[in-house]
């Protein structure tokens, strides 16, 4: 009953900040709505019993999307006073209302068919998913059922989606890394150009080890609990991340320069695809793990490790290739 | 028996505190006697929350990640605090004085 | 008792809601969005005993470690003397 | 109430989604599109996660003494999802970086305005 209360609640939230975030003219207000929006998210993620999926949330949504977006405001805000706001639009968008009234009122008509939230017999529940529910831990030994079906039962979609990951990432060098127009000294998303604040570095001095740390135990034990390489890249992204805000953006690329990083996101892609054609070399299957151990759950085992490892590089230094672009290209 | 109900006091106690900095979000004149009511929430809340969760865990994993986050909190969130004040008086934001005028509707 | 101790952050959470959209300084605003995230924590955290499910605090350990980090670019944005700008962005805000 | 309560889920839904489509067409700031696509998403993901959960269930990690599991397939496809959408989301964004500094505006409407005075 009470999942129902914070399920209910936590939904009206939400509504309430998207209406806000619609209203708001002033664009910093907006992405920190965005930010709550995100930890309303995670809660109700939680709430309707998907842990990976809240964790990837919490990881992203807390740390990595507000920060880049928040640094691309620190590039577009406008050269005099209301530096984020939004200008009003000439004329009234009525035909944009319509549309969406009218397509909201469909989907809502669509909704009577949908069996009710949680229903045990709707289609969605009695296909794949019993499957994977029944066969996961005998076939892959690995407890975590969303972590034997990312990486192994549907290992060549996660595949595409760590390669489209690595892609945005080039896209975004090719788009903003080089060739800046020449931009006065202004004020970036840099370190050293914040007074220098003891609290703040000293903290950051302690948490930052510790959230690398956990980062570590996300990868490795993703296999029996929530959590997995997509969560850890990001967490050890964000752990970084927050070292370039604290101490400056030239001492955190002095520790991680950018070239290492454009070979560990290609080095990541290279490791998942390689443990894929090595079963291929045994006589098997593309990503059949099976062939890679002396039992189908020891190789299985095994290859989920290998691709999860695959995984979590390519995401945190992707990552960290996005931060350093976006708040380096102040500096241009 | 005495722990469960330690436990509850902690929880009802952390609770009703959270409730209270809340409403003291809103009903504060100015940032940073807000500040103040949003500490009380951030902090003490947290703190007896997490200890009345940690009565009932016991001697266990849970316990021990509890105390991860208890410790957590008790060092970024008063510096959250501490880095905000920070920033808002150096901006120039100014407290509201007994001397000032009331402002009106907050 | 967990139940009451839920409602309590439900309704916290409400009110720091109300206070992040109503501003009206954008200090406000970073302020409210610092208090929810720590009671999105301990929402998670009661969660994780109120269904008995070891594996949710986790989730809470990684709020608890991030929060911070928004908090600390979103004043990084402001502390570079900025701050003026959104003091009369917020009235239009209204 | 049942009816009320087994689709409030989806309705939400729906609605964040419009919110989000009606943010995108009707709002000329280039950074607030992205918001409202990114709200879009969201709804996306909760529509995923609301048809996988199963009434009494629990997350899906084999455990002793457990049942009933929420449809892990959902949490698969969304999980992904999420990652990929912060990196194309910071593709947007570095988009809207180069029209600033080619326009000097992130208004729709001015850059249209930019466009056809040449």
């Amino acid at each position: 009953m009470i999942d129902i209360v914070i399920d209910v609640t936590l939904l009206a939230f939400l509504a309430i900040t998207a209406v806000a975030t619609l209203h708001l003219t002033n664009l910093f207000a907006i992405v920190m709505l965005f930010g709550v929006f995100s930890l309303l998210s995670a809660g109700l993620f939680v709430v309707m019993d998907a842990p990976d999926v809240a964790f990837t949330e919490a990881a992203v949504g807390a740390g990595i999307s507000t920060v880049l977006m928040l640094a691309t405001l620190a590039l577009v805000k406008r050269p005099q006073k209301p530096y984020y706001a939004e200008a009003p639009r000439a004329h009234r968008p009525w035909l944009p209302l319509v549309v969406v009234v009218i397509t909201g009122s469909a989907l809502v008509y669509g909704t009577w068919d949908i069996p009710g939230f949680g229903a045990p017999e709707a289609p969605a529940q009695t296909h794949v998913a019993r499957y994977y529910i029944d066969n996961a831990l005998q076939e892959t030994g690995v407890p975590n059922i969303v972590t034997a079906v990312l990486a192994s039962y549907r290992g060549f979609d996660t595949l595409g989606e760590v390669v489209v990951v690595y892609t945005a990432g080039v896209a975004v060098l090719l788009l903003i890394v080089g060739g800046a127009q020449k931009r006065r000294p202004g004020p970036g998303m840099r370190g050293d150009q914040m007074r220098p604040n003891l609290i703040l570095h000293v903290i950051a001095k302690f948490v930052i080890p510790l959230i690398i740390l956990f980062a570590l135990y996300v990868q490795f034990h993703g296999d029996f609990g929530p959590g997995g390489g997509f969560q850890a890249g990001v967490i050890f992204s964000a752990a970084l991340i927050l070292y370039a805000l604290v101490f400056g953006l030239d001492v955190a690329e002095k520790i991680i320069p950018s070239r290492w990083l454009h070979k560990l996101a290609a080095l990541g892609v290279v490791i998942y695809a390689g443990v894929g054609v090595v079963p291929l070399l045994l006589g098997g299957n593309y990503l059949d793990y099976t062939l890679l151990g002396s039992t189908q759950v020891a190789g299985q085992h095994l290859g989920i490790l290998l691709v999860e490892l695959g995984v979590g590089i390519t995401v945190a230094s992707v990552m960290l290739i996005l931060f350093f672009a976006f708040a380096g290209r102040a500096r241009k | 028996m005495i722990i469960d109900i330690l436990s509850w006091i902690c929880l009802l106690a952390g609770g009703a505190l959270g409730i209270v900095g809340g409403i003291g979000i809103h009903r504060f004149p100015d940032f940073y006697s807000r500040l103040h009511a949003a500490g009380i929430t951030d902090t003490l809340c947290a703190m007896l929350i997490l200890l009345g969760l940690g009565l009932q865990a016991g001697w266990s994993l849970a316990a021990f990640k509890l105390a991860l986050i208890f410790m957590f909190l008790f060092f970024t969130s008063p510096t959250a605090s501490h880095a905000l004040a920070n920033a808002a008086q150096h901006s120039g934001l100014q407290p509201r004085l007994d001397s000032d005028e009331p402002e009106v509707g907050s | 008792m967990f139940i009451a101790a839920l409602l309590a952050i439900l309704v916290t959470m409400g009110l720091a809601l109300a206070r992040a959209l109503a501003g009206p300084t954008t200090y406000d605003r970073i302020a409210a969005v610092n208090i929810f995230g720590t009671k999105t924590v301990l929402l998670i955290a009661v969660l994780a005993f109120f269904s008995g499910r070891g594996d949710l605090l986790d989730i809470a350990l990684v709020y608890a470690l991030i929060n911070f980090i928004s908090v600390v670019a979103a004043l990084k944005l402001v502390t570079r003397g900025d701050f003026h700008s959104s003091d009369s962005d917020e009235s239009e805000a209204n | 109430m049942d009816f009320f309560i087994g689709h409030y889920n989806y309705w939400i839904v729906i609605f964040l989604m419009m919110v989000g489509l009606y943010t995108v067409i009707s709002r000329g700031n280039l950074i607030k599109k992205i918001i409202g696509l990114n709200i879009f998403q969201v709804s996306v993901f909760f529509l995923y996660i609301s048809l996988g959960t199963v009434e009494g269930g629990a997350a899906p990690i084999i455990a002793e003494g457990v049942e009933v599991y929420s449809n892990p397939l959902p949490h698969v496809l969304i999980l992904t999802a999420i990652v990929v959408g912060v990196a194309t989301t910071a593709l947007a964004l570095a988009l809207v970086v180069r029209i600033k500094e080619s326009y000097g505006t992130i208004e729709e409407d001015e850059i249209h305005n930019l466009d056809h005075s040449l």
